[in-house]
């Protein structure tokens, strides 16, 4: 982490974003809690991969987007979803595999997308979504649009080929596309040092021509301003960038995995850096605090409430729906 | 009319797409400066500059997600993959992203790419080089596959293909780019999911597609001067599957065999003549039968790579052997 | 015999293989640690060290390829893949590569390595964790293909899958980890190629295999009571396929349904039931038919995931139709 | 080229290690004009793709390993098949397809392979070698044996996914693995320029925590040193390296391709610094030079007798093998 830009950025920021950003943090964090509930209750099935503890990094990178730049996302994608303006009912509802939820029941929690957000999808396949992202980028060129792109991704993601191509690519193009790198330092249970024998994730960019930077991923404004130097130099035409933003899961890789192989003395650390927390310091205003958490509150058992009342997906008109 | 070559049916499919919409561009290896391996793309970058005309690195896997991620913000991506034996570097994007996109997303989204690669036997290439492998597509939900074995219906089926809203697989085959057929002067689609019978006849049918359908027409040829009739129905579109076209033509005929280069294990020729039996029993004089590639890699030797696909003998063999 | 889980009985296998030859060793994600998500490698590394039980990055497609080499070297590699859907991402390397191999080279080297993965809709794991792709591996020549339904064959045939010269694909199901059966106190190896009749019967075959086998049983339960005796073949192997025992089978009861999770357009349903027609055409009573998959991806939803793959009713209705 | 190695490492090496390096440049050029003739005539068919210019990477590399050492080849595979030692009988013979060659008939060109020389084999898919490569180094260490490995291939593998994924595995492993990268300039027609945003292809290696050094790949003693020292670090336990030996084509990618979009200027440099040429100012002694070219010229007409003599694969016993 030498490279770390400012471990936690306390330059000031447009408040608005400041409260955009923390709200997304809080719902991100509130959302998880009351998933890992639903999860025990058994209304959500399949797997679950809590973002606790991740929430700057997708909070603050999406404070950098306009509504139409893209974003693709991860297993690990609530955080992403929420960030990028989610409506909760119908994360929710997704989520609970009813018919009113984003994809209708038919993707859950790992395959969340929303088009009228730009919201490419989460994906099953580790690393999958990469070469999508740098794809969308490409697409974006073809249209001459100004969108900017950006993949989430993990430390494990990064040792899969398709990581490798996709840089090479984007940097060969100049493609309007941002590299997120969440090294939460973990792929399940392998800690990073075990999946390659160089840890400077960011620096696989230059690797490939691609400028990678570090930043403290605990800290939304950190990655905010990354993210939104990325996008600024995306849109100049200048091409892709790599950020490597060092977080750490609060948890298991999923709701079932109590995560005993972490290193628990790091893992205090981490907490200790809590991205709710730093962000609260930020935003500073109880008041403002305050207003925020009760309209989350309300909004996310506005949700609980939305999901539970929709109804299952039809099964004659699933069938019906099969194309020959 | 005009006579030209597949791959020159393929080239004006592809340049009077790419006029006719901007969102169509092009993803492959020296497929821009060189042209692409059998001139398909020739003059394409030229024409639509390197924008429109991509040259990619050997990064198969990515390049073909990048192309679903294309698709996903409204353009119409063509990606060449040389060979469809280096398809395989792509099967996740292609079964796990491309197909199955529109399904997890509820409908939100269409992934509107062809995938355009190229594959069969005969040119001494090898096990690598010489796959027939549509097989595996046809399996995968939420894929089209195109395998045209004339130059018009490579021109008009490569013209639907991109203007589906599916991702479509569409196959070409390495003896077929040099061989000249009509191809109608004027504009003309020929829609996915409809078989063509290319030669009609009484007394069997031969259910084929690609470079087959010639050796069935030569058979058929032969067939005729024996006295035997053989109606030859080439598919064209594997999925969709022109099931009412082929029940039909059956049910004429009483008699089928399928014909297919790939393997004959696991091959589309198991999967329709089962398709068959359990829907015109009745009106069948006997099992559909297959004839279809040995269950073996393809050899590097001219000889014995000859002798891992149907000959036209073998064909011809096949229909006295029933009717 | 002793009663265990089917999981514990892979883990066996893998065991007392270990035991016999150092050159067996394991790759895989989470396999040595964590002793692999679904349990069957627990213990392994204490036991064996981590020469021999390896932990991976997720790049499945190189360290199946490693799997390749180490073979080529000697080794007796067995890879796991989580999901038989990422095994999309080793395609080359398998199609290409493992399944190749012997036949490039004329016969000079061998690739004992076994891919060891798990698929089957069941758990809400949606479209890219619950696909059923044998008829992938089954369509390429050079590959064995080993689908087991209960604690015994996971365990006898994992070991001889392991012994076996040839790269060989052993698909696990999701829902049978947990399932448990007597496996015998002492070694014993089920053969590669050998179906079995898992019940015996006279007025129908039914021919499965994997975790379908359970579902056919229960339907052959439910059918005994209305006094229809039919017969569960579980092939256990698909390639090489048994076809032996399934004639006879069906030249006994001259009727047969093939059914399987996979979806059926293209699954290996289509083949057998078309080899079975070619070979025993005037020993059936009617065509061969095939009960199996919906052509869909497999939705999160528990409700329509099942409504996607046979049921018990589904099966008993089939034999009902056809008796 | 900044950080390669010696342009043409004059310092002395063992006369017997000079001599076999020439006897494999100047075989390797004669067999492959030899290729093109029989091609010409129709004896070869498939793909062809000449060794010629580059002859010294695969002479030095090899001089550098003992017998019991595997290599892994690319589609441009006859140099390497050469310098490992193959008889150029059973070669000659598998590349026209002749039922006594090394794969008999059945592999050609692209995949040939033997199990005597620990060759084991050329490959048909760009980079498919290379994740075989670090296999069958870990296979070594599972067996607890001191052999390396060398895995040829050429820059355009290097843009694909599985040199990531196999660089990185092989640093986490310590895998006695040497990734060869024949840095020849061009994938078919592509200029590595366009393929990658960052040309330092010796620079990926530290990216994933593999030393990664240049050397002049026409100077067969750099690429015999290199390898040495890479080998040696390999039998310690210290794991893989990368060597990035650049070099040119002396024509078209494959038989029928005249290359014309070759730079000519840049090929008239890398021509004047001929393999053959500088490789003969090393060993000297004209004497033993021409003895050398004598032998290899009746090795190679008598490889030509050979394969013209002898059968073509028999269809039926061909056809009689294929397993159910
Ligand atoms: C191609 C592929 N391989 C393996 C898996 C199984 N898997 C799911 S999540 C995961 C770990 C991913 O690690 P990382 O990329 O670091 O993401 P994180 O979970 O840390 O967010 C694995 C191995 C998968 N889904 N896809
Ligand atoms: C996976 C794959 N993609 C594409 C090809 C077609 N192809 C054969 S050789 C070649 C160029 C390879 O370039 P490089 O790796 O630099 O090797 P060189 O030819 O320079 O030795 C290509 C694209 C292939 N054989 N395999
Ligand atoms: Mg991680
Ligand atoms: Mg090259």
């Amino acid at each position: 982490m030498a490279n770390m830009v400012a471990e936690e950025e306390k330059a000031t920021i447009p408040e608005a974003v400041a409260l955009e950003i923390y709200r997304n943090i809080y719902a991100t964090r509130r959302f998880e809690l009351r998933c890992i509930e639903l999860y025990r209750q058994g209304r959500i099935r399949g797997y679950l991969h809590p973002y606790l503890g991740e929430e700057a990094v997708a909070a603050g990178a999406c404070a950098a987007l306009r509504p139409q730049d893209y974003i693709v996302s991860t297993h690990r994608g609530h955080g992403h979803c929420i960030s990028k303006g989610a409506d909760l009912r119908l994360m929710m509802a997704e989520i609970t595999g009813k018919a009113t939820g984003y994809c209708r029941g038919r993707g859950g929690s790992m395959h969340i997308s929303s088009k009228q957000l730009n919201h490419l999808g989460a994906n099953g396949i580790v690393g999958g979504g990469i070469p999508i992202a740098a794809g969308a980028a490409m697409g974006i060129k073809v249209r001459q649009g100004d969108q900017v792109v950006v993949a989430f991704f993990s430390d494990g993601a990064s040792n899969n080929g398709v990581f490798a191509e996709s840089l090479n690519m984007a940097g060969i193009y100049r493609l309007p596309v941002i590299f997120m790198l969440e090294n939460n330092h973990y792929a399940v249970s392998t800690p990073i040092e075990c999946a390659t024998g160089c840890c400077d994730l960011a620096g696989r960019g230059p690797a490939y021509g691609v400028p990678g930077i570090c930043v403290d991923g605990n800290d939304a404004v950190a990655v905010y301003r990354a993210t939104l130097r990325a996008a600024e130099r995306a849109r100049r035409g200048e091409g892709p960038s790599l950020i490597e933003a060092n977080t750490f899961r609060h948890g298991g890789h999923h709701v079932n995995d109590p995560g005993l192989y972490m290193d628990p003395k790091l893992l205090q650390e981490w907490k200790a850096r809590d991205p709710v927390a730093i962000m609260q310091r930020i935003v500073a205003d109880p008041v403002k605090i305050q207003a925020i958490e009760g309209r989350v509150e309300a909004e996310l058992e506005a949700a609980v409430d939305f999901a539970a009342e929709s109804p299952e997906p039809d099964v004659a008109a699933f069938l019906a729906e099969i194309p020959d | 009319m005009a006579e030209m070559m597949y791959r020159e049916a393929l080239r004006r499919a592809l340049d009077e797409e790419m006029q006719r919409d901007p969102l169509v561009f092009l993803m492959g290896e020296t497929i821009a400066e060189r042209g692409g391996s059998y001139k398909v793309t020739e003059g394409l970058l030229q024409k639509y500059g390197a924008r429109r005309v991509v040259d990619t690195p050997i990064a198969e896997a990515s390049f073909t997600g990048m192309a679903v991620g294309a698709a996903l913000v409204g353009c119409r991506p063509v990606v060449e993959i040389l060979f469809v034996d280096f398809a395989m570097l792509v099967m996740d994007q292609i079964v796990n992203q491309a197909a199955k996109y529109e399904f997890i997303s509820g409908g939100q989204g269409k992934v509107p790419m062809v995938l355009r690669t190229q594959g069969g036997a005969g040119n001494g290439l090898a096990a690598q080089h010489s796959q027939s492998l549509e097989a595996l597509f046809y399996h995968i939900p939420g894929l089209k596959v195109v395998m045209p074995s004339t130059p018009a219906d490579a021109y008009g089926l490569l013209k639907s293909a991109i203007r589906d809203d599916d991702p479509v697989v569409f196959i070409e085959h390495k003896l077929l780019y040099m061989t000249r057929g009509p191809v109608p002067a004027q504009e003309a689609l020929v829609p996915l999911g409809k078989a063509e019978i290319k030669r009609p006849g009484r007394d069997a049918t031969l259910i084929t597609y690609s470079y087959m359908t010639l050796k069935c027409l030569e058979a058929a040829a032969v067939l005729e001067k024996e006295g035997i009739d053989v109606e030859v129905v080439d598919l064209r579109t594997l999925t969709p599957l022109d099931t009412q076209t082929l029940l039909a033509s059956v049910r004429r005929t009483g008699r089928a065999i399928v014909v297919h280069e790939a393997c004959k294990r696991g091959g589309v020729g198991g999967d329709i003549a089962a398709l068959l039996m359990e829907e015109a029993y009745d009106d069948l004089d006997g099992p559909v039968l297959r004839i279809a590639g040995r269950n073996t890699p393809i050899p590097y030797n001219l000889t014995i790579e000859k002798a891992c696909v149907p000959s036209v003998q073998e064909i011809v063999a096949g229909v006295r052997g029933m009717v």
